[in-house]
């Protein structure tokens, strides 16, 4: 019977379990966390068998050095849908960190550690202002950062005139290609866990992080018990613009030479991340673990299909089915659990 | 006779009557202003580019209607004028082509359709169906007989003056579409369910059945649009309707349609695509610079979010966006 | 004049010509500099020129027919296009044609023969130059990986249709793996990573990008894997990493690029004002693609330029770095 | 028939009858099964066993059971005809607008409600809307209308109404099953009476020989003479906080209140007439267009209701799933979200402080959860509430609680609880606001009672001596009026 009791006259067979126990947590955690890490562990297998070295140490660390970008950019974007929100200028903003990142670095006296700053500074901006317009009014965020990102793509596309200038410095490039301690792990991946594991932090043990929860959950109950509501949005924009610029430059880093399209496919395989992760759109739940193997996820599927030789049309209907197959499934968990 | 106007096209009219009023300005202003926008190639041109957005955006409003939205719209136009292009491999040639094309869209939106229903999120499910409807395009379109059946798209790109019959078809399509939507009983359900989910269960509403017409209606426009697409470019393009999503979802939220479901009028479709269309042609005609087009079309989205916050119609619409997608109510058979 | 557009000029005047210019796409470095290109000779020509009109589409072929029949509205004399359809626009075309306006197609063409002139480089011989050379350099004996534009864009299908003819008349090379890179670096790069990964056995790789290249060259360099022979484009960031691979020496390394040169645009505008005087233009002008080897490749590379210029330019030195920085 | 949900047995063996023209009560406490064997009655719901047997049907239409549910099922976004056409049975695929509007017009008339059929229900008022909902039941001239708490938004004339057009569809031969928690209600419709605790029946009679006090002892299985806890011994004079020449625009004009610490100050009147804003505004929820608020005397300025927070004031909204509860949440995180910042004063989160704090609460309340990491979804409406004003109670420096309709739908057993802990409250110091259409509840738990009446003040009764006449007569208009 639960302590929790006084004078109650049902029973319930789970408050057989005392709280807080190790059992009650495994209970817990949600469904679409175990079918996410039992799909990264499929891939694994599949990357195992499909290949003739293997799968070994050096090889997943490449794979998950590359997938960085994404790593970076998923964190971002699960901030914002934990907190009822959606960032459809994530893509945008990272091209926009890319020709900044190139732009500064050519300039004389430029230095990586100031350029990088700076570009970091300026997504956070873009993101403030995002967080601003949309705290600030009622318009849905699946719109309004739809709306900014055409906006940001139309100010960089004129801006550039399509050609993006500048070059990006070894000093940078090295993020994405440097050994760390000769090691096959780059120094973006280590940017990337680093970053996990900090908002991780900040999300679960302090109290501004459970209120983005609480916002998600019901932001008009948040509101009227006293949580500033429009502080965390702002706030919550604000961090997806610098960590998706902070993701531009590992990007551009990686690939060398910033571009206006690169970083389009981000947006949604950001969006995609989070969810195989275990956030709803609906707000309110999320989590890194989940996401960091929504990003795994995403990054395996595509070595496996490469490494099959599969051809890019194939590649596209395997991932689509892939992930209506996840959707599927945890709309089914979800909804078994909620019975 | 206002009485033949129905009260509730009377009433959708009078709710989105500044965007009206809008698209009328704008025509008249262009017409004085520009004089290289009243010439026939002009109207032609104009004509020709809003048919496909008016049947998207149509089909866009449908769904957004229903309580979802159909990011898939684009690669099936694609995959239409791909499946066109198979004539030759299917019995019956062209016609059969075409038919089979705008079975293929309905299909897809009913899987759409489906699979919203078993509760995914209708954004993603949508999504994810675009990813592999765009595969499958590709695949086709690298089949070796594939070539563009000219005689039928010929017909089909056929002008009564400047005025593109399909110009027609997407007008005629949105009225039916509008019709559909706001006086047959199945309408009213995808209103009902678009709006509130869970009381539309409760009271034991087809939503099941409104919830896959909507997404079929999405799939079928789309597939109208990409024939329409096709009798301009005349080729066989997977990857053409990539600029249709997030057209389509603009015109949609300009026509002040909420994006929560259930409010709005599908008929302001068109008002809001000939104001988008109507602009556009006047930075092209006018040789401002191309790329404000783009800002434009932001900035215009803003506008008509802040326009549609401001007007207000004490429907919580905002808070309501955070809905879980379309599931049962637990315990409810 | 400048190379912005001004407002509407309505008609042409007797001292110049109104020219209207389709950019089809400004998404990457080559199609940049392809209207750099352009504009750059409107400076040279601007005794015959009035007015000019840029357009944008983009990379959407409605949009280009849209533009296009915008152009006529506003009665230009001469109409430089890209076309990005080749069977769409040709209504377009007609109805320019029915206008009395001379048109110009440049670097890519139109099923249709209302035209006033078409300037390209084929692109199955493009495809095709590279591979021979491949093959060549393998001596007929290989596993080699192609990469790919993207699967459905002409460009990409034709350069590959023209490669794919020379390997299979080569039965002692093996295609591997074909991935479509989408002329991006870093996409070249992650796909080529994962497939050394899987498959570290590559004698060779096919690819009709020349930032494509340049993401296989540090994939294989990623990877631990000695570099093999590669196609490529000319753009000079290849072409540097081509030359300092020379100079450090002992790699399995060499290469070939084959160009599509971007001057193609401003041989168009030529074009358009000679016929536009009533001169006589060739109506097919179609050009060998240009080739840069080890043996010339010094003639080319431009140490003192941005990685991001495709060196068969006309530009000067001056509009190379207004254009890239 | 029995049904039961996982763990929960919702109903157990219940046997009933009801014959045509009868008016049923069915009356328990919060979670006894009534909804569920509503729905099991109207086959909403499959029964685990049992079944439900009707007489043949009679008349050209057959048998027809209509139910208004516990929630309002009506869209905002279509208008009352649309609404009311529905989901109605037969009629083809295509609406008939004309003939939809004139059968509505005739509904609502019939019913004596005064709502323009083309209005769209997001502009009605609640109490509307309850009406449109029963002019929807009623509409299809039921043989069966179940009514599941039809009144609990509905004011005196409102309910005048739903009673006569009950009455004459059970003079016409409709049995009708009427679910509420107002007593009163019952004695004043019903016949024949079912009670069921914890989804098993206790009673099945005539209504007849029942008092309220009796009812609710057959209903708790315990006396309830205790409902409501003592008064204030006397009212202090100095208000802790107080609204001074209040207007919104066409909602409030000129109101002037004040609540004093330390005593519980109810402000009532019937649907509409200015208590929820006055409720709002004191939670900075909504800002006065003029006149001031008042801490202690001095003006303050609420920007938001973080503002209020910070001073001390908290509310308790009257919705709890829409405006309360993070409903996938904790029972430990919905409870400590006002005192977050308290409970964990370095804003880094301590699981052993939380589950202290509320594990206090939840025993003081008598919260029934299996574990505080359940979600609150979870839990029943009554134990919801609990937490909802709980959350208040975590807060260090609570000064005023204005309570928004605190125990709607919440059984008599967790009301007596909350109103122990309202009162305790009082006592502490804490000036207790209580916003509430229950007139009971106001008489009962509160010291003072302002009355409005079309947005101003129509009425200040000291509750010691007010009857409910009283506050009737000024929230009918009072002397204002005549
Ligand atoms: N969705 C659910 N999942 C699991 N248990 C549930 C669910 N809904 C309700 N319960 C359980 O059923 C019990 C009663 O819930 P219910 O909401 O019916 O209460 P109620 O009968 O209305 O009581 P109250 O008088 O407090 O409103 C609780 O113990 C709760 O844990
Ligand atoms: N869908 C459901 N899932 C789980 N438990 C449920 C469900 N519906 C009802 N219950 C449980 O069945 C019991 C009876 O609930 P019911 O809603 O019938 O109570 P009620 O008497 O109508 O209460 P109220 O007065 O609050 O309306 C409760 O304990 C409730 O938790
Ligand atoms: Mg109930
Ligand atoms: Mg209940």
């Amino acid at each position: 019977m639960s302590t929790t009791t006084a004078s109650g006259s049902r029973t319930d067979p789970r408050s057989q379990s005392p709280s807080g126990s190790v059992a009650e947590t495994l209970r817990r955690v949600p469904a679409q966390l175990w079918v996410a890490y039992g799909l990264v562990l499929a891939c694994l297998l599949l990357l195992a068998v499909s290949s003739e070295g293997g799968l070994t140490l050096p090889r997943l660390l490449r794979i998950l050095s590359n997938a960085a970008p994404l790593g970076v950019v998923a964190i971002a974007q699960t901030i914002v849908i934990v907190n009822r929100g959606i960032d459809l200028s994530v893509g945008p903003v990272m091209n926009t960190a890319a020709i900044l990142t190139a732009l500064l670095s050519a300039s004389p006296g430029a230095r990586p550690l100031t350029t990088t700053v700076l570009v970091v500074l300026a997504g956070g901006g873009i993101g403030l202002l995002t967080g601003l317009l949309l705290a600030f009014t009622k318009i849905p965020p699946l719109l309004g950062t739809l709306a900014t990102a055409t906006v940001i793509q139309g100010v960089y596309s004129l801006a550039t005139r399509g050609q993006p200038r500048g070059s990006v410095p070894d000093g940078l490039r090295d993020l994405a290609d440097g050994r760390v301690l000769g090691s096959p792990a780059s120094a973006s991946l280590l940017v990337w866990l680093g970053l996990l594991v900090a908002v991780g932090a900040v999300l679960a043990r302090t109290v501004a992080g459970q209120r983005f929860y609480a916002v998600g959950a019901n932001p008009r109950a948040a509101r009227l018990s006293g949580v500033p509501v429009r502080a965390h949005t702002v706030a919550a924009y604000c961090a997806s613009g610098a960590l998706a610029a902070v993701a531009g430059i590992l990007l551009v880093a990686y690939s060398g030479s910033p571009s206006l399209t690169a970083a389009d496919p981000y947006t949604l395989n950001s969006v995609v991340a989070a969810v195989i992760g275990g956030a709803a759109l609906a707000g309110g739940t999320g989590s890194m673990t989940g996401t960091f193997a929504g990003v795994a996820v995403l990054a395996l599927l595509t070595t496996v299909l490469n490494s099959f030789s599969v051809p890019s049309p194939v590649q596209l209907v395997v991932n689509g089915a892939v992930l209506v197959a996840m959707l599927l499934l945890n709309s089914r968990l979800t909804r078994s659990r909620r019975r | 006779m206002p009485e033949l106007l129905s009260t509730t096209a009377s009433r959708s009219v009078r709710r989105a009557g500044l965007l009206w009023l809008l698209a009328v300005g704008l025509v008249v202003v262009a017409a004085v202003a520009v004089p290289a926008f009243r010439t026939p190639v002009s109207v032609g041109s104009l004509l020709a580019s809003m048919a496909p957005v008016l049947l998207i955006a149509t089909g866009q409003a449908v769904a957004v209607l229903s309580g979802g939205i159909d990011l898939s719209v684009g690669a099936v136009a694609g995959l239409t004028t791909v499946v066109l292009s198979l004539y030759l491999a299917v019995p019956g040639g062209a016609p059969v082509a075409l038919a089979l094309a705008l079975v293929v869209g309905l299909v897809v939106g009913l899987l759409n359709g489906a699979g919203v229903l078993a509760g995914v999120n209708p954004l993603l499910m949508t999504f994810a169906a675009a990813g592999i409807v765009q595969g499958a395009a590709l695949l086709l379109q690298s089949t070796p007989d594939a070539a563009t059946p000219f005689e039928l798209v010929r017909v089909l790109g056929t002008s009564v003056g400047p005025v593109p019959l399909l110009a027609v078809v997407a007008l005629v399509a949105l009225v039916a579409a509008w019709w559909w939507t706001s006086q047959s009983r199945l309408g009213r359900v995808v209103q009902a369910a678009g709006y509130d989910q869970r009381t539309a269960v409760r009271l034991g509403l087809p939503v099941r059945r409104a919830t896959l017409a909507a997404f079929a209606l999405s799939g079928l426009f789309a597939a109208l649009g990409g024939v329409a697409i096709v009798t301009r470019t005349f080729t066989a393009d997977a990857l053409v309707g990539s600029s249709a999503v997030i057209d389509s979802i603009a015109t949609v939220l300009v026509a002040g349609i909420a994006i929560t479901g259930g409010v709005g009028s599908v008929l302001s479709v068109l008002p809001a695509a000939v104001v988008v269309a109507v602009v556009g042609q006047v930075i092209t005609l006018t040789g401002t610079d191309p790329y404000y087009q783009t800002i434009f079309k932001g900035v215009l989205l803003l506008l008509a979010m802040g326009v549609y916050q401001l007007a207000g119609d004490g429907l919580r619409v905002p808070w309501r966006l955070g809905r879980p997608a379309l599931v049962r109510p637990a315990g409810l058979a | 004049s400048s190379g912005e557009p001004d407002q509407a000029g309505g008609s042409a005047s007797s001292e110049g010509l109104v020219v209207g210019y389709d950019s089809y796409f400004v998404g990457n470095t080559w199609s940049a500099q392809l209207e750099a290109e352009f504009l750059s000779a409107t400076e040279r020509e601007s005794a015959d020129i009035a007015d000019v009109i840029v357009t944008q589409s983009e990379n959407d072929a409605q949009t280009q027919i849209s533009n296009v029949q915008s152009m006529i509205a506003r009665g230009v004399d001469v109409i430089i296009v890209t076309p990005i359809s080749p069977e769409g626009i040709v209504p377009a075309l007609e109805q320019a044609a029915a206008a009395d306006i001379e048109v110009i197609l440049s670097a890519s063409g139109a099923e249709t023969d209302t035209y006033t002139s078409y300037i390209n480089v084929d692109d199955t011989d493009f495809g095709a130059t590279g591979a021979q050379w491949l093959v060549d350099t393998l001596g007929g004996e290989g596993r080699i990986v192609a990469l790919n534009g993207i699967a459905g864009v002409p460009t990409s299908d034709l350069r590959y249709e023209g490669a794919q003819a020379v390997f299979e008349a080569a039965p002692g090379i093996e295609v591997v793996s074909v991935i479509d890179g989408g002329w991006d670096q870093a996409t070249a790069k992650t796909s080529v990573e994962s497939l050394l990964a899987a498959d570290p056995d590559i004698d060779g790789v096919w690819s009709q990008g020349g930032s494509m290249t340049l993401g296989a060259i540090e994939a294989f360099e990623a990877a631990g894997v000695p570099l093999v022979p590669m196609t490529g484009e000319d753009s000079n960031g290849l072409l540097k990493k081509w030359s300092s691979l020379i100079a450090e020496g002992g790699t399995g390394f060499d290469a070939i690029a084959v160009a599509k040169p971007t001057w193609i645009s401003a041989e168009a505008l030529e074009t358009a004002i000679a016929a536009a005087r009533g001169e006589q233009v060739t109506k097919d002008n179609l050009l060998e693609p240009e080739v840069i080897t080890s043996e010339n490749l010094d003639e080319f590379v431009r140490d003192d330029l941005p990685d991001s210029l495709w060196v068969n330019t006309r530009m000067t030195d001056e509009e190379v770095v207004a254009l890239f920085g | 028939m029995s049904r039961s949900f996982g763990a929960t047995r919702a109903v157990q063996d219940i046997s009933f009858t009801i014959a045509p023209g009868e008016v049923l009560a069915l009356v328990g406490e919060n979670g006894a099964g009534k909804s569920t064997l509503m729905n099991l009655l109207v086959g909403a719901l499959e029964p685990d066993t049992g079944s439900v047997r009707v007489a043949p049907p009679s008349g050209p239409h057959g048998r027809r059971v209509a139910m208004v549910h516990q929630e309002l099922s009506l869209f905002d976004n279509l208008t009352v005809a649309e609404n009311l056409e529905l989901d109605r049975e037969g009629g083809g695929a295509v609406v008939s607008e004309r003939a939809s509007r004139a059968s509505a017009r005739s509904v609502l008339e019939h019913l004596g409600v005064d709502v323009s059929v083309d209005a769209t229900v997001g502009s009605l008022t609640v109490g509307q809307r309850q009406l449109v909902e029963i002019a929807k039941a009623v509409s299809v001239s039921p043989t069966l209308l179940i009514l599941d708490e039809p009144t609990s938004s509905l004011e005196g004339p409102q309910v005048a109404l739903l009673f006569a057009a009950v009455r004459r569809l059970a003079a016409a031969g409709t049995a009708v099953v009427f679910v509420s928690h107002r007593t009163e209600e019952l004695f004043e419709l019903c016949d024949r009476l079912l009670v069921m605790r914890d989804g098993v029946q206790v009673e099945f009679g005539p209504l007849a020989g029942h008092t309220r006090a009796s009812l609710v002892e057959s209903m708790v299985g315990r006396e309830t003479s205790t409902l409501y806890p003592g008064r204030a011994p006397s009212l202090p004079p100095e208000p802790e906080i107080e609204l001074v020449d209040v207007s919104l625009a066409g909602r409030l004009h000129g109101v002037s209140l004040s609540f004093p610490a330390g005593a519980v100050t109810a402000v009532t009147g019937l649907d509409g007439h200015g208590q929820t804003e006055v409720a709002e505004i004191l939670a900075g929820a909504t800002r006065p267009a003029s006149g001031t608020v008042a801490v202690h005397g001095v003006p303050v300025r609420f920007s938001g209701p973080r503002a209020a927070v910070r001073r001390g004031i908290g509310y308790v909204p009257p919705d709890r799933r829409l405006d309360g509860l993070l409903l996938d949440g904790s029972v430990a995180a919905n409870a400590t979200l006002a005192a977050a910042p308290r409970v964990h004063p370095r804003g880094v989160r301590s699981p052993r402080r939380e589950r202290r704090v509320v594990q206090g609460l939840v025993q003081r309340l008598a919260i029934k959860a299996s574990s505080l990491h359940q979600p609150v979804v979870e839990l029943s409406g009554g134990n919801q509430q609990k937490v909802l004003v709980g959350r208040w109670l975590l807060v260090p420096g609570l000064r005023v609680l204005v309570l928004n309709d605190p125990t709607r739908g919440v059984d008599v057993g967790s009301r007596a609880q909350i109103y122990a802990v309202v009162r305790d409250l009082a006592a502490s110091g804490v000036a207790v606001v209580l916003v509430s259409t229950d007139m009971q509840e106001t008489l009962g738990l509160s010291d003072q009672i302002y009355v409005l009446y079309s947005g101003r003040v129509s009425g200040r009764l000291l509750a010691a001596d007010a009857t409910e006449r009283d506050v009737m007569h000024h929230a009918m208009g009072g002397d204002a009026r005549a």
